[in-house]
């Protein structure tokens, strides 16, 4: 099978404020087979302890960009789950 | 980098970065601390921010409301520890033209609120602390606001 | 009374009269000399006022500012010798709701434009003097401007 | 004839900035026939030396108000002929 034929990536994964408190993490390293979406690196941390808490489409940045779900990872990206945004 | 501080905002500062003798029209907006959120008082609040994000986003932001209008525009968000009255953001747009210098102002305001990651936590007089927005509410409120975001984004970019 | 001033204008004292622990969003507006007019370099300006009737235009238009909209204005215009880059006039309206903020102060600001009898007069770079809107073309545009005014007036006061 | 019976009203006419300079004058005291109008006043001003340099229909205001040129005039009031407006 061609897809698995090429080594997992890593992305790092930042959260932020409830997100944070949520899972008990501010950042984890995940690693992804390819080809991996921002979606499947949500699948993962639903599996973390307080994952399940995450809302079903949370707002998500790929090396400072907002992104939809369906966003590809490369190795080496920084994916930011945001929570709901309150500045202003 | 700077659209980030931890000091007090100077509004007269910023209006000078961008006043210049041929751009006579100037608006700006603050964005000061209330001292209530869905019905419980306030005592102070606590800013924090993806701030490598912020500084891109809102330069973003800005370039977008230079090349659409002819404006010079400034934008200072202020995080950290903020109490009642305190400014949290601040906005200024010069412009030759008053009418784009309100527009401009407007736009960057509502693309700073919709688009920024900055969170805020409010410590009640109570001593309860609650991150604004992340309650059930706010996740149904953050599915939208998520689809409305990734969906300009998407247009902005592809 | 109090809408003119021959002082320079201080923008954090207008804030801080508006700006309450209820009133979050403040959006202002300044009005600047500008260096150029037609064409010509302009070197200062001389503001006139019929003072007793700019402050009475002036209660008139804050008070419908802050009958129509959920805000409190503050408003003040400068007069007597004025130089580039100095502010002619201020607006400043403060709401729970930015959205009124920036509504009124965009009203107030056209209004004063409209209704607030001050003039100015130029004077250029090469010593020469000159009102401005009183050429030919300002004379006809007066017209105009005249009807606008008195019929907008014969609406509010009938 | 009833109208001329009743004696004529005193009002004060005040001019300002390119006006001012037009006419040569800040203010000037008028005796009109009643009934009189803003209208009316007009008329006596543009028999001033200068007046025919006013425009043909001048924003006025009566007793500091915005006014049509088809307001009526009372005694003692104050009228303002105003040229265009430039503050801002």
């Amino acid at each position: 099978m061609p897809a698995s034929a090429a080594p997992p990536l890593t992305v790092r994964v930042l959260l932020f404020a409830s997100y944070a408190d949520t899972l008990g993490l501010d950042s984890v390293e995940l690693s992804l087979e390819q080809p991996a979406t921002v979606g499947h690196a949500l699948e993962r941390l639903r599996a973390l302890p307080g994952g399940d808490r995450l809302p079903p489409k949370p707002l998500c940045a790929l090396n400072l960009t907002h992104v939809r779900p369906d966003a590809p990872l490369s190795g080496g990206d920084e994916l930011a789950v945001l929570p709901p945004l309150a500045g202003g | 980098m700077g659209y980030l501080t931890t000091s007090p905002i100077d509004l007269p500062e910023l209006v000078a970065r961008v006043q210049s003798p041929v751009r006579g029209g100037i608006a700006s907006f603050l964005g000061t601390v209330r001292n209530h959120h869905g019905g419980r008082a306030v005592a102070r609040l606590e800013y924090s921010a993806y701030g490598p994000m912020v500084e891109a986003e809102c330069a973003r932001i800005v370039a977008e409301a230079q090349s659409r209008w002819k404006v010079a525009v400034v934008l200072e968000h202020r995080i950290g520890v903020l109490q009642i009255g305190d400014t949290a953001v601040a906005v200024v747009a010069a412009s030759p033209h008053r009418d784009e210098a309100f527009v401009a102002c407007r736009y960057v305001i509502e693309e700073v609120k919709r688009r920024v990651p900055i969170w805020k936590r409010e410590v009640y007089a109570d001593g309860s602390v609650e991150w604004v927005g992340a309650a059930a509410g706010g996740a149904a409120a953050q599915q939208g606001g998520e689809q409305q975001v990734t969906a300009d984004f998407g247009e902005a970019t592809s």
